[in-house]
């Protein structure tokens, strides 16, 4: 599965990519959270997949039963989707914002600031 | 046990919070906005000091021993940046005081300073891969919360870019942050530094290594990867900008320094080859920029790519006395940089415009306000005495040394080409007279000026350029602090014993 | 000797508050500290004169090798009394050609550091505080070129002044840290010392970068445009800047390092060459200047490039007449520009040919003028004509090179002789002319620097032993390398320099006689200020600027998409590129293994990003883009991680929440980009997502045996006292982590509710 | 939400969820040590049941029910997350050391009081205080 997954999350960050490439903020925006997603998932998958073993201490037990998926990348990547939330939940309302102000979607309109 | 270690991270973490409990009042978040920064300022130079006699300082949090917990490390390149982030944040909170508007303190422009400056702290003295991340990203969603007080169009636009390829280089951070994982099983830096040499395919840590260097150098604003940079520095209230200009990008570079002298120096003829020619690059193409644009902010704003070049080209060197250089200009271009912000800011305040075609006059009206100025531009342009010029000399002469003469007259044309921009914002601003279509505007602005706050601005700018001047005339000092950091970076060895213990 | 280099600096901090508090006085009370320093200097004449060389060492900044050394021998000296000699005058002088002028106490501020500069130029022993000293004259000397700077043309010209200098500054620095490598030190007497000096392997880029330095800064050709620009100044600068100092800081580090660099053929050759041509075009666009500072501002370009020329032809002889040459014309020079500024002063103009007929209401002006102007032509019974007479005779003697230096010397010095009477005759001589303001003498503060300057160039002319004992000879053996045996007399005895003098000054008083006509030939030369060198750097700092527009419209042009683009060619680039070749480009493609409901899980998810990116409807992208997510939060759930999907959920439900109250306040989505662009992009992304896929395959190939998480699985229960290891992780192990979370959560919603509330706050305006 | 039945509906709903929700994001919060669960999740679970609140009513009366203004409540946890970690400090151990304090309460048994727990707490009180935070000013704005 690790395999399909590697180009599951290939076709994640091209999707993301190309999404940011495209000139309306809103799809910009779009594609930011795919490439979070795309991210985490990577995260979460070269450091092995474990199917079934979630890494919880039964009762009574020391270990969990029968081995364990890697918690570390869990809370690694937990921390990640937290923060990419945060992160996304401020793009968002930032672009928001940014056609209020600017009343235009196209990114290629924006550039005041460059030139 | 080390806690001063910590203290450089929750000091800004408090600050930031109370400064959310009490937002209702101005006042309050003002008095925490200086008692919190100078506190931060005492607390990093005591860490420096205990650094520098003591060695290297560990602190495991969570009294979890490395590499299993997270580590906070103190060598003296972290605690050096450390100091100067702390020096930035109390200079800019006092000048804050009479510049930023009181709307913008009304939506958390203090406890957004605060925990910029804990983010940048942390990223300097975090010992673990994955919490660096995290620090990069609270200072960044704080840099971003900062970037668009005052909801200007041109803060927007500029915001957007600075979002996105910021975000960008934060994903392609936290993927090789990963990647690491993936391949060692570890996140601890001294602990990366032992295993990532016994990876057995040394490819993929040298392709982790280049996906670092991309992500910290779009961080740093290195070519060919700055363009949110001139795209937003110059959009937000000044304050902002100094801050920015001094730290954020610093983060970068630091991170740069940390990971190609402690992790990536397996190959480091074919890593830093690279970093070398982003760093001629950068010098070229920033100052270029420079001398194109004619609004000071924007002046500056490139100017900070131009600079990022010589850090890199320290580092790129690779030599001891180059290390050395990098070091030393780090130090002095954060102080040159925000503090040429700063008196950026004044300008404004007397001028009511950041245009040079709009302004003129101030040499006659207010020659104090000159000479501040001349301090920190020439010496970004590496003129002797002041500082710019030791840290020039060094990286100069680590390139003779090394005999690489391309980037050494690289080097050598754009310090030219900085003056020519430097002098441009003088004979503009300062020496050219008033321009009268703009005259009104000025005499407006002038009114409004008072004396109090005029002082409460000059007292940083001044200070800033007093640092300037003493780490020019005083280099000993600095440069044996730089020559230790220097050393200690060369040596991985003392930092793994440090954090690892004795048998690693 | 550290604090006597220091004390200018000391008093510029002073100065403003000084000449405020001393009103009228202050020229001559701040004039007290060059007088002192100048018996300072001449006190330490006898010891060098006995003992020879002294090395005074002060420590700096060790670490990078730089000290504040002095070296103390006869070329220094000769240059340090000659800044704190002439320097008095100037500072009495600047009193009164200045008087009440609002930027007086700066203009004293600047000048002061410029002098201490200058004197740290010529005494330091370290080539790095030489160079510090070196790029302080730079900086300041544009302060005071500028110094009528709200008039664009002062500007300009300080601009060039500065840029030409710190230029050839820069090129300098590198060739003093190739020298110091080649001897093996900082510090110059030891360098000097040095015998490998000339075997060092890039001998001749350093000395071209040094030369680099010493030419602009001595305004050799090509570089000499800047001089005759900077002009621009008020006088006492001109003065100062052109008889004693800045210029002479080329010509002082050339003749520094004679001993130690010189005497190659390439020395000779650049040295050789370029002075004399310096020397023929100075005088050649002398006898054209009409103005009164710009003949004294290219007879200096004349000068130095004679010194340059005599530098380089190296024999004893050149080197004898160099020193002799620098100290006749720094007295002739600094006197003659300081009547120049006192003719302009009190007439108001500077133009030669409005003057006329001056002699009866400014007779001082008039003798003294003679006086200098006599020793400017190399006439007896005055000092210069010791230094012609040497100089002829050294060009005679010039290795490979005698007849070109010998013919140009004595082409130039037919234009000086013209040009030195025409200065000197001319505004005193005939009717009395109609001037901008009623001419009478100028007070004495602004006399008595010519009257004593001139006066010493005939005493010295008189009595040549004593400058051939106490200044020229000490300065002899320094730049010699040992000390020489000679006098200096104005007899020599009928020999073929004395034949070249006459010829000289007969051929001068012709073209003298002629002016007028000369004047009018040269108008028509036209060619001269078009193609000059001036017209080079201009091209070269438009050609700048355009480079800079371009290049920055190139890449800073405000397009989203090519940042985007860049940034992610230059990530695909650099890092699938070391990927190719430091792995040999394998990643192995594992074994395909699945269940059912994980491959209907990642198809959906791939079908939800592919259609998100392509759709236009904005419903239909939020749709898909929380397919995804929910798909991605599935695949968690089935890989042993039930906390991740959870919070993959409820993080995806805000998402969407988030979106679609935001998003429909949006436009709907166009197609704005082209076919071409769209293909464009799709290679892109895909790239990228490629190289994420070889990555993550590689990574799957290689086994991790120890892993820090699998102490903390055995920590988890037994130390930290939870079952929930995820959650363990998150509040104890990595608690410094979620710490850093929390802020970015908090963070986050302050930055939307500024954005949020500003917004409200403008609708209320 | 458009017609009056429909908010009626929602109203009434959110009037019995919000204070189950709130109770189940405590649940959610306090066994999250060793259950799947913990601050972040819970600190969601209580926004959501306020956002049900304040769509079925207004962000007026939501945050009348709040008490404590988000940001508020935002420094306040940012402050206890930071403060449990310092305390440790105070007894000469580093920073962020977990510090255990069972506590026998009658009818609960053994209660484990600890620092990590008040880090929790300070994670649910931000993420709660965020999310409302950023929702409310959405919902003001629209108003």
């Amino acid at each position: 599965m690790q395999t399909i997954m590697a180009f599951l999350i290939g076709a994640l960050f091209a999707a993301s990519i190309y999404m940011m490439l495209r000139r309306s903020i809103v799809k910009l925006v779009i594609g930011l959270i795919l490439l979070s997603n795309a991210a985490n998932l990577l995260i979460f998958t070269v450091s092995g997949l474990t199917r079934g073993l979630p890494p919880l201490i039964p009762e009574g037990a020391a270990l969990p039963e029968g081995g364990w998926a890697d918690p570390l990348p869990q809370a690694l990547v937990l921390t990640a989707i937290v923060i990419g939330f945060g992160v996304l939940a401020f793009a968002v309302v930032l672009i928001h914002r940014a056609y209020e102000v600017i009343n235009e979607d196209d990114l290629d309109k924006m550039r005041s600031t460059d030139t | 046990m080390s806690p001063e270690v910590a203290l450089p991270v929750i000091i800004p973490f408090i600050a930031g919070a109370l400064s959310l409990i009490f937002y209702k009042s101005h006042a309050a978040q003002r008095w925490i906005g200086v008692i919190g920064t100078g506190a931060l300022l005492l607390a990093s130079i005591v860490l420096l000091y205990n650094t520098y006699t003591q060695g290297i300082l560990v602190m495991a949090m969570g009294n979890w021993p490395a590499p299993f917990g997270i580590v906070l490390v103190s060598d003296l390149l972290g605690a050096i940046m450390t100091v100067l982030a702390a020096i930035m944040g109390f200079g800019v909170a006092l000048y804050s005081l009479p510049t930023i508007s009181r709307d913008h303190e009304a939506f958390g422009y203090y406890p957004l300073t605060h925990l910029l400056l804990a983010g940048v702290c942390g990223a300097f003295l975090t010992g673990d891969v994955f919490n660096l991340y995290v620090w990069v990203e609270v200072l960044l969603v704080a840099s971003f919360a900062l970037l668009i007080l005052g909801g200007e169009r041109a803060q927007m636009e500029g915001a957007i870019k600075y979002v996105a390829l910021n975000l960008l280089s934060s994903i392609l951070l936290l993927v090789a942050v990963g990647l690491t994982y993936g391949l060692t099983g570890t996140l601890n830096m001294a602990d990366l530094a032992v295993k990532l040499p016994q990876v057995e395919d040394q490819g993929m840590v040298t392709v982790v290594g280049m996906l670092y260097m991309v992500s910290f150098a779009i961080k740093a604003g290195a070519f060919p990867l700055f363009f949110w940079l001139p795209a937003s520095y110059h959009t937000p209230p000044v304050a902002v900008s100094a801050l920015f200009a001094g730290l954020l990008t610093k983060v970068g570079v630091y991170a740069l320094f940390r990971f190609f002298t402690l992790l990536f120096n397996q190959d480091v003829d074919y890593t830093h080859e690279i970093l070398l020619w982003m760093a001629g690059f950068s010098m070229i193409t920033g100052v270029l920029g420079a001398a194109y644009h004619y609004e000071i902010r924007r002046i500056l704003s490139f100017h900070i790519v131009s600079q990022i070049g010589y850090m890199i080209m320290g580092l790129a060197l690779f030599t001891p006395l180059a290390i050395v250089g990098g070091v030393f200009y780090i130090m002095h271009h954060i102080i040159v940089k925000a503090n040429l912000f700063l008196v950026a800011g004044a300008v404004y305040f007397m001028r009511g415009s950041y245009e040079l075609k709009e302004i003129g006059g101030l040499w006659r009206t207010r020659p104090w306000l000159g000479l501040l100025f001349l301090i920190p531009a020439l010496s970004l342009a590496g003129l002797p005495p002041l500082s710019g010029f030791f840290g020039k000399y060094i990286i100069i002469r680590a390139g003779v040394e090394a005999e690489s003469w391309g980037i050494v007259a690289v080097a050598l044309v754009v310090g030219l080409l900085t003056l020519y921009s430097m002098i441009k914002i003088w004979a503009e601003a300062f020496w050219k007279a008033q321009p009268e279509e703009h005259a009104d505007r000025a005499a407006a602005f002038e009114k409004r000026l008072n004396d109090h706050s005029l002082m409460l601005m000059v007292i940083p700018i001044l200070s800033l350029a007093a640092i300037t001047v003493f780490i020019g005339l005083g280099a000993q000092p600095i440069y044996e602090l730089a020559d230790a950091a220097a050393e200690q970076l060369l040596d991985p060895s003392h930092y793994i014993r440090a954090v690892l213990g004795e048998a690693p | 000797m550290l604090l006597a280099v220091l004390s200018g600096f000391i008093l510029a901090a002073l100065a403003p508050w000084l000449t405020r508090s001393l009103q009228d006085k202050a020229g001559w009370v701040l004039a007290l500290l060059p007088a002192g320093l100048f018996v300072y200097f001449l006190s330490w004449v006898p010891v060098v004169v006995a003992e020879g060389a002294q090395v005074v060492a002060y420590p700096w900044i060790p670490g990078l090798d730089i000290s504040l050394t002095m070296l103390v021998d006869g070329l220094s000296l000769l240059f340090a009394l000659l800044i704190s000699g002439i320097g008095t005058f100037i500072i009495i002088y600047a009193g009164g050609y200045l008087h009440g002028h609002e930027y007086l106490p700066r203009f004293y501020a600047i000048m002061f550091s410029f002098m201490a500069a200058m004197l740290g130029v010529v005494l330091s022993n370290n080539l790095i505080t030489l160079f510090v000293f070196w790029e302080l004259t730079s900086i300041t000397s544009y302060l005071l070129i500028g110094f009528h700077h709200e008039e664009k043309e002062s500007r300009w010209y300080a601009l060039q002044g500065l840029i030409v200098t710190v230029g050839g500054g820069l090129a300098l620095l590198a060739g003093l840290i190739m020298l110091a490598l080649a001897g093996g030190s900082f510090e110059l007497h030891e360098i000097l010392a040095s015998e490998e000096l000339r075997d060092y392997g890039f001998y001749a880029g350093m000395v071209i970068l040094i030369l680099l330095g010493t030419f602009t800064k001595s305004a050799q050709v090509p570089f000499h445009f800047w001089l005759p620009n900077a002009m621009a100044a008020p006088t006492p600068v001109s003065a100062f800047l052109h008889s004693a100092t800045m210029v002479k800081a080329g010509v002082y580090l050339m003749a520094r390092l004679n001993p130690g660099i010189g005497g190659t053929e390439l020395w000779l050759y650049a040295l050789g060459i370029f002075g004399a041509l310096t020397m023929f075009t100075g005088s050649f666009m002398a006898l054209r200047s009409t103005g009164l500072k710009a003949v004294l501002a290219y007879t200096t370009v004349m000068a130095l490039g004679t010194l340059t020329m005599l530098i380089g032809i190296g024999t004893e002889q050149a080197i004898i007449a160099a020193m002799t040459f620098l100290l006749a014309h720094a007295l002739y020079k600094a006197a003659l520009f300081m009547l120049a500024g006192a003719l302009d002063h009190e007439t108001g103009t500077k133009d030669i040919t409005r003057l006329g007929g001056l002699r009866q209401l400014m007779p001082i002006t008039f003798i003294t003028a003679c006086v200098a102007a006599l020793s400017l032509a190399g006439l007896p019974p005055l000092f210069g004509f010791i230094a012609k007479e040497l100089m002829f005779e050294a060009t005679l003697q010039a290795p490979l090179i005698s007849t070109f230096t010998t013919v140009l010397a004595v082409v130039s010095a037919i234009m000086i002789v013209a040009m030195a009477a025409v200065f000197s005759l001319r505004p005193f001589l005939g009717p009395l002319k109609e001037t901008p303001k009623k001419p009478h003498e100028a007070p004495l503060s602004m006399l008595i620097g010519p009257v004593v300057l001139a006066g010493l160039s005939l005493v010295f002319g008189l009595a040549g032993f004593l400058p051939a004992t106490a200044l020229v000879g000490p300065a002899v053996a320094a730049v010699h390398g040992a000390p020489l045996d000679f006098d200096l007399y104005l007899w020599h005895g009928i020999n073929l320099p004395l034949m070249l003098s006459v010829l000289a000054v007969v051929a001068g008083l012709l073209l003298f006689w002629q002016w007028d006509r000369v004047l009018a030939v040269y108008r028509r030369m036209t060619f001269i200020d078009r193609f000059g060198p001036e017209r080079g750097y201009e091209k070269l700092m438009d050609g700048l600027v355009w480079l800079a527009a371009w290049q920055t419209r190139l890449l800073q042009n405000g397009y989203m998409r090519n940042y985007l683009l860049t940034i992610v060619l230059t990530t695909v680039g650099l890092t699938g590129w070391t990927f190719f070749v430091h792995t040999g480009s394998s990643a192995p493609l594992g074994t395909i293994e699945f269940a059912v409901h994980e491959i209907v899980v990642a198809g959906l998810v791939v079908l939800g990003a592919i259609v998100a990116s392509v759709t236009s409807s904005r419903l239909g992208a939020v749709a898909t883009l929380g397919m995804v997510g929910f798909g991605i939060a599935l695949l968690y759930v089935f890989f042993s991680a039930p906390d991740l999907g959870t919070t993959q959920i409820m993080v995806e439900t805000l998402t969407v929440i988030l979106l679609v109250l935001v998003l429909f306040r949006l436009p709907a989505f166009q197609n704005l980009s082209s076919a071409a662009a769209r293909l464009r992009d799709a290679v892109v992304a895909l790239s990228l997502g490629g190289l994420m896929t070889l990555l993550i395959l590689a990574v799957n190939a290689v086994e991790v045996t120890d892993r820090i998480s699998d102490q903390l699985v055995a920590w988890s229960y037994p130390e930290a006292h939870g079952r929930n290891i995820v959650n363990v992780i998150l509040v104890d192990f990595r608690a410094l982590d979620t710490l850093g979370e929390i802020f970015v959560v908090g963070l986050a919603a302050i930055g939307v509710y500024a954005m949020i509330r500003l917004r409200a706050e403008d609708r209320k305006k | 939400m458009s017609t009056a039945m429909g908010s009626l509906i929602l109203r009434t709903a959110a009037r019995f969820l919000l204070p189950l929700l709130l109770l189940f994001s405590v649940f959610v919060l306090l066994r999250g040590h060793d259950e799947p669960g913990g601050g972040f999740i819970a600190g969601l679970v209580g926004a959501v049941g306020f956002a049900l609140y304040m769509f079925a009513f207004d962000a007026a009366r939501t945050k009348t029910l709040l008490v404590i203004p988000p940001v508020v409540m935002v420094g306040v946890g940012l402050f206890a997350a930071t403060a449990s970690g310092i305390l440790p400090v105070f007894v000469n151990l580093p920073f962020f050391t977990a510090l255990w304090w069972p506590v026998e309460l009658p009818g609960f048994g053994e209660v484990k009081f600890s620092t990590p727990l008040i880090f929790d707490i300070g994670v649910y009180l931000v993420v709660l205080g965020s999310v409302m935070k950023i929702v409310l000013a959405l919902a003001e704005a629209e108003e």
